[in-house]
């Protein structure tokens, strides 16, 4: 061999190179080294403009790879880009100032000290780490952090903040997937019949494999096709053209996610073509991944959108026409092409094929490259050729070429992704040995080379009839059926085994995951021998570009391996995303309603510390952080001895009205309501089928017809939802109205809250005869029309008042002003639940759980004993009869020195856990202890002595007390 | 001409974003008992921005709806007219919308004058009656003040609405006087289509306890669109425009 | 200490001129006719079953019927997490079991399954999720179990990548925090499973298919197969996503409704998460695997199917609350979604053991948990089968407990129990 | 994502509405055993096949029923629930 041949240096060609703009140069960074390119131009294609070839290491040796695809199909080109880690440096485009990196390197990028996985890889076969690391339990212990060191590629930026994401809805009657000669066509067909049309095209222009392919020798054919499909897309006038824009998936419905910049488009179509073309595959023989070893396509895409020359002088191993297309492109740039290397015994003479033979490139054909030379492995250097002897066997080598670029066109596989994801099969094609669709989904059409047809006048056929096909079925009117392409398998265009392992390895499969062909041997020789299997075993195909060009060689050699019928063998799962999508894309603006209070923010400014109550802010106390244990206490003792003001807006209110209304709650809930009388309220308890307690309130009956119904505030959606669909079974003359944001609410609670409400209330009598406890009345006050309910939660005499949700801070302000004088006191939350614990009311879901019934929650005095049918009243009785495991109880300490237990601590009896604490605190009036806890039934009665488990594991014994804890004879809220 | 300064926290009712409009500078007239943005700044600018892309809270004028069985009967009794069809707003004498949300339930919303005269009306002439077995006639719902409303006017307001509601919004798709009761930023809300003169507007009533939420989402999405605050002048103009 | 863990498996790899292959999963065979014990899927508990039949208990003619490829149902689909802080007395000792079968389980079975401790943080958001929080960790402590309700210094001292910050949407009051929560390679216990069940005999079938069950006189007979009937003197069925239509062959109903489960996977990325990090009220778990994805999921999804169709939905909700959690993962990018299939039960625990049935037993009901019984499942129902009684650990567990109203309630620990 | 034809709103994303599980009519209890009515309770067809469901447009709290196919996840038809549920239940009394 002589001198290799020089790699580096400047390629930048004149006059090509359609998606860059020569008048913008484009200053970046890579490792640290400024790089010059054009506005346009990729990472990718800038760094090869300067003779950089080596983009990344690879996943498990390190090994120096470079261009692949230059179309963000293969992990070869991963970079970091400033806290973007994993980016496809063959898509993103420069911008000055970028910041980009390599990855999955130690040491440095040039000389990586990972590179010595490859030399112990002797030792590392397919799946090794499940065949050793654990001869002790510590083994792995040791061996863990550092397989885990050498994982993983991009880095996260801890500091990093994800930039602004949205998203955008899209409609339209035909989508059209994939902007080259099949999706114009389509396209173009279908907006014949009107409606709207979206095409869709990750390119910045449009026109596919014309922008780059050759379909003759003067390249006139696709330019001119190019040219009138353009033109009639604009003219139809109703095809919306996006560009630069990643279909990402398909999903039920014809519902597709579209990326493009930093907005996340979600369309939704009648029907839709795809037409996203097809993946031209790798051949696998030794050092195929070397850098300057790219595909056919790839060195296309470099010189005629980027205006790079991919190499000066170069080998191409084909097995189809477009070698000889792309050797033809070469040469136009002034580069050698040292030879052709044909698969084929006896390749088909073609206009291209004959045009390429007139200039004398020497074509070995039967012949396949037997390895590739390199330059410490950053470059190929040249190439070895050897004969085909059988299927994936070469003789000796015959010749040796030196190069610096290496093309390979040996075939492609269908780019089906999408059709998958949306339903569709494919199975393994014996003639064209590519994967055909066997059967496409209703709503779902494809053209074009993602369903083998390869030609141009095919292709735009297939393109028209699915176009047409789209239409119909969108419920356009179309015009007649246009005659379909007559396509059939060809065997032409992908080479049915381009795989060549070599004695010495390093011939890879999967270059995302370094697996050489001897690991997928060997996986099926561990007993992986089904195609998924050794996916999971051998990892092939899991890498970041998910086997868009080693599952069909898997499949090949499972086959081969397992002598199963190659066609029978279809694709494994395709699995969305089609191109990886960004954490910041899926999230867009992140919307997550909160409800807030017409009072919300007077207790901003009464600097409440708020807390959420389902998706409701409640002030949970008022003041600083630091002093909650005095606030809580001051907000308590104001209530028990003076007056204070809560806002009780977020409970549920349910309007129950009509000829039914008694009869529906008598159904909906335990207790009985047909007698209740007008003007008064009573307790509601409601159970689920199984008789487990859900959600409790009140129930105001302010005419015969009308009860007006509250609910928890988490649980009143459940609560009107469940009251729909029962009534939708029953058939009651009642409406219900979920009414709990129209009203704002407060409960002024306290020995002086009469005397304040009475200042702003005139049209009430509020005595105690005239209006006693339970008692509920409409009326105004402060002018404002209200809901007037004295119930007792606190058990202090008190008013809850519901007014228009309009008046809510007018009211909240009005109350805060007449009880100026007796210095009436906001309290929040934690106050209440204190009060209310000190009267042994119960919190539904806090003293309650997911299988409490009304029996362990020792509230019999609610259930109707002879009403005939209640939600759960059933699972009610029959639990009656059944032996109580637990009840709840009141209890407290009379050791004033033990500590409060925390809410759940464990009630323990005998070393078992038979109940917890559900609510307890030092109650500020009483000065001691009271709790609500679970206990077993035979602790059940006054006096029994409990067991509580307490923080630092401690038992401490508490005294069950019948409730309540505070006012027996409940005389303060009924005064 | 220039309004007197109205505050809003000197009226009774109050519109539950009322501290966004504020601090935006709105200038308010009082109708209904609360305080309504009137304009921002200057209100001729506002009839170019709403023409663009604008949003204009409502949430203090008049409006009440009625629901159960015999609702549409009882309106109909009223004087009203309301169609057959659900998920249609039907005009009324006044300029008052009457938006059939189902077949047995009307959300009443005033007209841009906001004479409250017909809403006044309804609400004082139901009551449960003295007839027994009583007369069906459907119940009151409390629309006042269950909903906010806001008003998204303007030529970009489809493609805004795109950004946070499913339904396809756009004018051949989504005919006058339509209505989609759907999710608006994930949550849920009431459209309704009534142009303004030729420019596209759309009513946009949500759960008054997240209105504040509402505002600032709906404010992000018609940013890109020029869009921000205008008063109920600058829609008025635009019906005038019209006639 | 070094040579304690020279990886000497490795050497005959490098030594050996022929790759020495081991064949881990056996080659297809012709069933026969009969078989003292016929397990029904394929999946890990099947063949943790299989395994202790054979070792335990010494029954090896046991066949394992697999419809599709072994282990590729959930199993395949999990996201690998074991944990054992439970909320109820009876759930904490099941798993505690199956936690510490799982921490010898690469040396028992030979086969390296990359069992991995973590730490497992179910973070608290709000008040109710903090007493849920007390709950678990005083329940968890009182039967021995490392677990304990910590907050936020130390969460952000154990776990610093994530948002402590007060001002979103829901701040972090608190969390769980269970040292023993681990990752294993899910895949690699099936196969670990399969490897040595076959080894001491029982057959693994796969590509063949359940269509009938032949019961005569309330006793269970045989199964009819996609090649063919065979015998079988007791049957099990362990087919998470499809019980319920195989508990329809053997005619009888369950509490059980079929909903699917999704997750995903990141790129892979440097290693920068080693907690396992859960939050119920924002309904997300993620970890980092030994690949360096990260491996996310949230709640099951909103209605029931038979299906493991990816949906886009499932990815945005569930990215907008990560976000919320580690704002620095904006630009890191989804590489793969899926699902599975979950049987959910009214309480969130299991159904196992008899059945109305002779001689048929059931182990379904795993909710989205049914990766970490994997091991003590397999023992307790072997133990199920060889006596025909249940097992200490899963009495609690039968399916006649609904029909007496003695659920077990681990739905307080659920939402998202992963 | 689905579409799902909402018998009061016309055709909308899945997302806009809330599974209700099957419709599993309420049969007399007056004439089930404590353990057929636990039965009733706990017990699931969970079908793999069509399917007649409850759904609920969540914008609208509306309640209608829907037949589903729980393997494809096609949804056949939608409907009012009025058309299952014709008339008035009322209970007999027990005291």
């Amino acid at each position: 061999m002589n001198a290799p041949v020089p790699y580096g240096g400047l390629n930048r060609l004149p006059n090509r190179g359609q998606f860059i703009d020569r008048s913008k140069p484009v200053t970046f960074s890579f490792e640290g080294a400024f790089v010059e390119g054009y506005e346009g131009d990729t990472i990718a294609s800038a760094l090869a403009a300067n003779g950089q070839w080596m983009i990344s290491r690879s996943f498990k040796y390190h090994r120096p790879r470079g261009v692949l695809t230059m179309i963000g199909q293969d992990a070869n080109t991963l970079v970091q880009v400033a806290d973007e880690p994993n980016c496809l440096a063959d898509k993103r485009r420069i911008a000055p100032g970028l910041v980009v990196e390599g990855q999955n390197y130690f040491g440095s990028f040039e000389s990586d000290a990972g590179r010595f996985t490859e030399w112990v890889s002797k030792f590392l076969p397919v799946g090794f780490y499940y065949k050793t690391f654990h001869e002790k339990r510590s083994s792995w212990r040791f061996w863990e952090p550092i397989v885990r060191k050498m994982a993983g590629l991009g880095k996260i930026d801890p500091h990093a903040h994800h930039g602004y994401y949205d998203k955008q809805y899209l409609f339209a009657d035909v989508a059209v997937i994939g902007g080259g000669p099949a999706g114009m066509a389509a396209a173009i067909e279908a907006a014949k019949a009107g409606g709207e049309m979206i095409l869709i095209d990750e390119n910045p222009k449009l026109g596919g494999c014309l922008n780059y392919a050759r379909f003759d020798e003067s390249g006139e054919t696709a330019c001119k096709a190019d040219g009138e499909l353009l033109n009639a897309v604009k003219a139809a006038g109703n095809i919306k053209v996006m560009t630069d824009a990643v279909v990402s998936g398909l999903f039920a419905d014809n519902w597709i996610p579209i990326i493009r910049g930093n907005r996340f488009y979600k369309l939704r179509a009648k029907a839709v073509v795809v037409a996203t073309g097809s993946i031209e595959q790798p051949a696998v023989f030794r050092n195929n991944d070397l850098p300057g070893i790219m595909l056919g396509s790839a060195a296309q895409r470099l010189i005629h959108f980027y205006g790079v020359r991919p190499g000066k002088r170069a080998v191409i191993l084909t097995a189809n026409d477009d070698g000889y297309a792309q050797a033809i492109d070469l040469l136009k740039i002034g580069s050698e092409v040292a030879a052709i290397v044909d698969l084929r015994p006896v390749p088909p003479v073609t206009p291209l094929s004959f045009a390429v033979r007139k200039v004398g490139i020497p074509i070995v054909t039967g012949s396949a490259i037997s390895e590739a030379y390199h330059h410490n492995h950053e470059h190929v250097t040249g190439i070895a050729v050897a004969p085909i002897i059988g299927e994936g066997r070469l003789g000796d080598p015959t010749a040796q070429y030196d190069c610096d670029l290496v093309l390979v066109s040996v075939g492609f596989s269908p780019a089906a992704h999408l059709l998958l994801q949306g339903g569709a099969k494919f199975a393994y094609d014996t003639t064209s040995h590519m994967f055909r669709p066997t059967e496409i989904p209703g709503g779902i059409f494809a053209a074009g080379s993602v369903v083998g047809d390869f030609k141009l006048d095919l292709v735009k056929a297939s393109g028209v009839h699915a176009g047409w096909a789209a239409a119909k079925h969108a419920g356009l009117s179309v015009g007649a059926e246009p005659a379909g392409p007559e396509s059939a398998p060809d065997p032409h265009q992908t080479h049915p085994w381009p795989i060549f392992p070599h004695p010495k390895g390093s011939d890879f499969v999967d270059f995302d995951e370094d697996l050489k062909y001897a690991d997928l041997i060997n996986g099926i020789a561990d007993g992986f021998d089904n195609v998924e299997l050794l996916k999971r075993y051998s990892t092939v195909g899991m890498g970041p570009s998910q086997g868009k060009h080693s599952a069909v060689a898997a499949v090949r050699i499972v086959a081969r391996e397992t002598g199963r019928d190659l066609g029978a063998m279809t694709v494994t799962t395709q699995r969305p995303p089609y191109t990886p999508e960004k954490f910041g894309h899926l999230a867009g603006r992140i919307f997550d309603p909160e409800r807030r209070t017409a009072m919300h923010h007077r207790h901003l400014e009464l600097g409440a510390q708020m807390m959420p109550a389902g998706i409701w802010w409640r002030p949970a106390y008022y003041g600083p952080k630091a002093g909650r244990e005095k606030a809580i206490r001051e907000e308590v003792l104001a209530v028990r001895n003076n007056v204070g003001l809560i806002d009780v807006s977020t409970l549920g209110g349910l309007d129950v009205r009509g000829p039914d209304a008694a009869e529906f709650l008598n159904r909906m809930y335990t207790f009985t309501y047909t007698k209740l009388a007008v003007g008064k309220s009573r307790y509601v308890l409601m159970t689920d089928q199984a008789g487990v307690i859900t959600d409790d309130g009140v129930a105001c009956r302010f005419s015969d017809e009308h009860f007006y119904v509250t609910a928890t505030t988490s649980g009143v959606d459940a609560v009107y939802r469940s009251m729909l669909q029962w009534n939708a079974q029953w058939r009651l003359d009642v409406d219900v109205a979920n009414v709990t944001a129209a009203y704002a609410g407060v409960n002024i609670a306290g020995p002086k809250s009469r005397a304040v409400l009475q200042k702003v209330c005139q049209d009430i009598d509020l005595s105690a005869e005239a209006f006693p406890y339970l008692g509920v009345r409409m009326g105004t006050v402060a002018g404002i029309p209200a809901r007037l309910l004295r119930v007792g939660f606190v058990g202090e005499l008190g008013y809850e008042i519901h007014v228009p949700y309009g008046y809510g801070e007018a009211l909240w302000d009005a109350l805060m002003e007449a009880g100026q004088p007796e210095g009436i006191r906001p309290f929040g939350v934690e106050a209440q639940r204190v009060l209310r614990l000190e009267k042994g009311h119960i919190i539904v879901s806090q003293d309650t759980d997911g299988l409490t019934n009304v029996w362990e929650a020792d509230m019999p005095w609610a259930v109707a004993k002879t009403k005939p049918f209640f939600v759960g009243g059933r699972s009610t009785q029959i639990m009656a009869k059944m032996p109580l495991i637990r009840k709840l109880v009141g209890f407290t300490l009379d050791d004033p020195a033990l500590p409060c237990p925390e809410e759940c601590h464990l009630v323990i009896r005998n070393g078992e856990i038979v109940g917890r604490v559900t609510s307890a605190v030092k109650s500020p009036n009483l000065s001691k202890v009271v709790g609500l806890a679970y206990v077993h039934p035979d602790d059940a009665k006054p006096d029994a002595k409990i067991g509580i488990k307490i923080d630092g594991g401690r038992m401490i014994e508490a005294r069950v007390v019948a409730l309540p804890f505070y006012d027996a004879d409940s005389k303060r809220q009924e005064m | 001409m220039a309004l007197p300064k109205v505050f809003a926290q000197n009226q009774v009712r109050r519109s539950p974003i009322y501290r966004e409009t504020q601090a935006a500078g709105a200038f308010c007239a009082v109708i209904n008992n609360g305080a309504v943005p009137m304009h921002y700044g200057s209100p001729d600018s506002e009839t170019d921005r709403a023409q663009r892309m604008a949003i204009a809270d409502l949430s203090v004028l008049p409006r009440t709806g009625f629901k159960g069985t015999g609702t549409v009967d009882w309106l109909t009794g009223q004087g009203l007219i309301i169609g057959p069809d659900s998920n249609m707003a039907y005009r009324q004498e006044g300029g008052a919308l009457a938006a059939r949300l189902a077949p047995t339930e009307v959300f009443m919303i005033d007209g841009l004058e906001a004479t409250g005269a017909l809403i006044e009306k309804l609400v004082a002439a139901w009551s449960w009656g003295t007839e027994r077995p009583r007369k069906l006639i459907g119940y009151p719902m409390p629309r006042q003040d269950s909903h906010a409303w806001f008003m998204v006017t303007g030529h970009a307001a489809p493609e805004m609405f795109a950004k946070i509601c499913g339904v396809d919004l756009r004018p051949h798709k989504f005919q006058r006087g339509q209505i989609a009761q759907t999710s608006l930023a994930k949550m849920s809300g009431i459209v309704i289509r009534d142009d303004r003169g030729a420019i596209p507007a759309f009513h946009l009533l949500a759960d008054v306890a997240s209105a504040e939420y509402l505002w600032g989402a709906v404010l992000d999405a018609m940013s890109e669109f020029g869009g921000a605050p205008v008063g109920l002048q600058a829609l008025r103009r635009l019906g005038e425009v019209q006639s | 200490m070094l040579p304690a863990f020279l990886p000497t498996g490795l050497l005959k790899y490098g030594l050996r001129k022929k790759y020495p292959a081991f064949r881990y999963i056996p080659p297809a065979t012709e069933l026969k006719p009969h078989y003292d014990v016929v397990i029904i899927g394929g999946g890990g508990h099947a063949l943790s079953c299989a395994y202790y039949l054979a070792r335990n208990h010494g029954i090896t003619n046991v066949c394992v019927l697999e419809r599709g490829y072994l282990a590729g149902g959930n199993t395949a689909r999990n996201t690998a997490i074991i944990r054992s802080n439970y909320l109820t007395p009876e759930g904490v000792k099941f798993y505690e079991e199956s936690l510490r079968l799982y921490r010898d389980l690469s040396q028992d079975l030979d086969f390296n399954i990359l069992y991995s401790e973590r730490g497992h943080f179910t973070l608290a958001h709000t008040d109710a999720a903090m007493r849920t929080s007390r709950w678990r960790a005083e329940v968890n402590k009182h039967l021995g179990v490392d677990s304990e309700l910590i907050y936020p210094d130390d969460i952000a001292r154990l776990c610093p990548s994530l948002n402590m910050s007060d001002d979103v949407r829901y701040p972090i009051l608190g969390a769980l925090y269970h040292p023993p929560g681990s990752i294993a390679r899910h895949d690699a216990v099936a196969w670990g499973y399969a490897a040595r069940a076959s080894q001491m005999g029982v057959e693994i079938h796969q590509q063949t298919g359940v269509t009938g069950l032949v019961i005569e006189g309330g006793k269970v007979k045989g199964v009819q197969t996609t090649r063919g009937t065979i015998g079988a003197g007791q049957v099990m069925q362990a087919v998470a996503g499809m019980t319920s239509v195989v508990a329809d062959m053997a005619g009888f109903k369950l509490p059980i409704r079929t909903i699917p489960l999704q997750a995903c996977v990141s790129v892979p990325l440097k290693p920068f998460l080693d907690q396992i990090i859960v939050s119920g009220s924002l309904h997300v778990y993620v970890s980092q695997s030994s690949r360096g994805e990260l491996v996310m999921g949230g709640s099951t999804d909103p209605y029931g199917l038979y299906s493991t169709r990816s949906t886009l939905d499932f990815k945005e909700g569930l990215l907008g609350h990560m976000l919320e959690l580690l704002p620095m993962l904006g630009e890191v990018k989804i590489l793969r979604q899926w699902a599975g299939m979950a049987d959910m039960t009214p309480d969130f625990s299991p159904v196992m053991g008899l059945t109305p049935v002779e001689n048929y037993y059931i182990d379904s009901g795993w909710g989205t948990w049914g990766f970490k019984a994997t091991p003590v499942c397999g023992k307790t129902m072997a133990y199920t089968i060889a006596h025909n009684k249940p097992h200490e650990l899963i009495k609690p567990f039968s399916y006649e407990r609904f029909l007496t109203y003695s659920q077990v309630g681990e739905k307080g620990a659920a939402s998202v129990g992963h | 994502m689905k579409v799902m034809n909402c018998p009061l709103n016309g055709p909308r994303n899945i997302s806009e509405f809330a599974w209700g599980g099957e419709v599993k009519p309420m049969p007399d209890d007056a004439k089930l055993s404590d353990r057929e009515w636990a039965e009733y309770v706990f017990l699931e067809n969970n079908t793999a096949g069509v399917v007649r469901e409850w759904w609920c447009h969540v914008p609208t709290s509306y309640w209608f029923i829907a037949e589903r196919n729980t393997v494809t996840d096609e949804i056949v038809k939608t409907y009012p629930s009025s058309e299952v549920f014709k008339a008035r239940v009322d209970f007999g009394d027990r005291s």
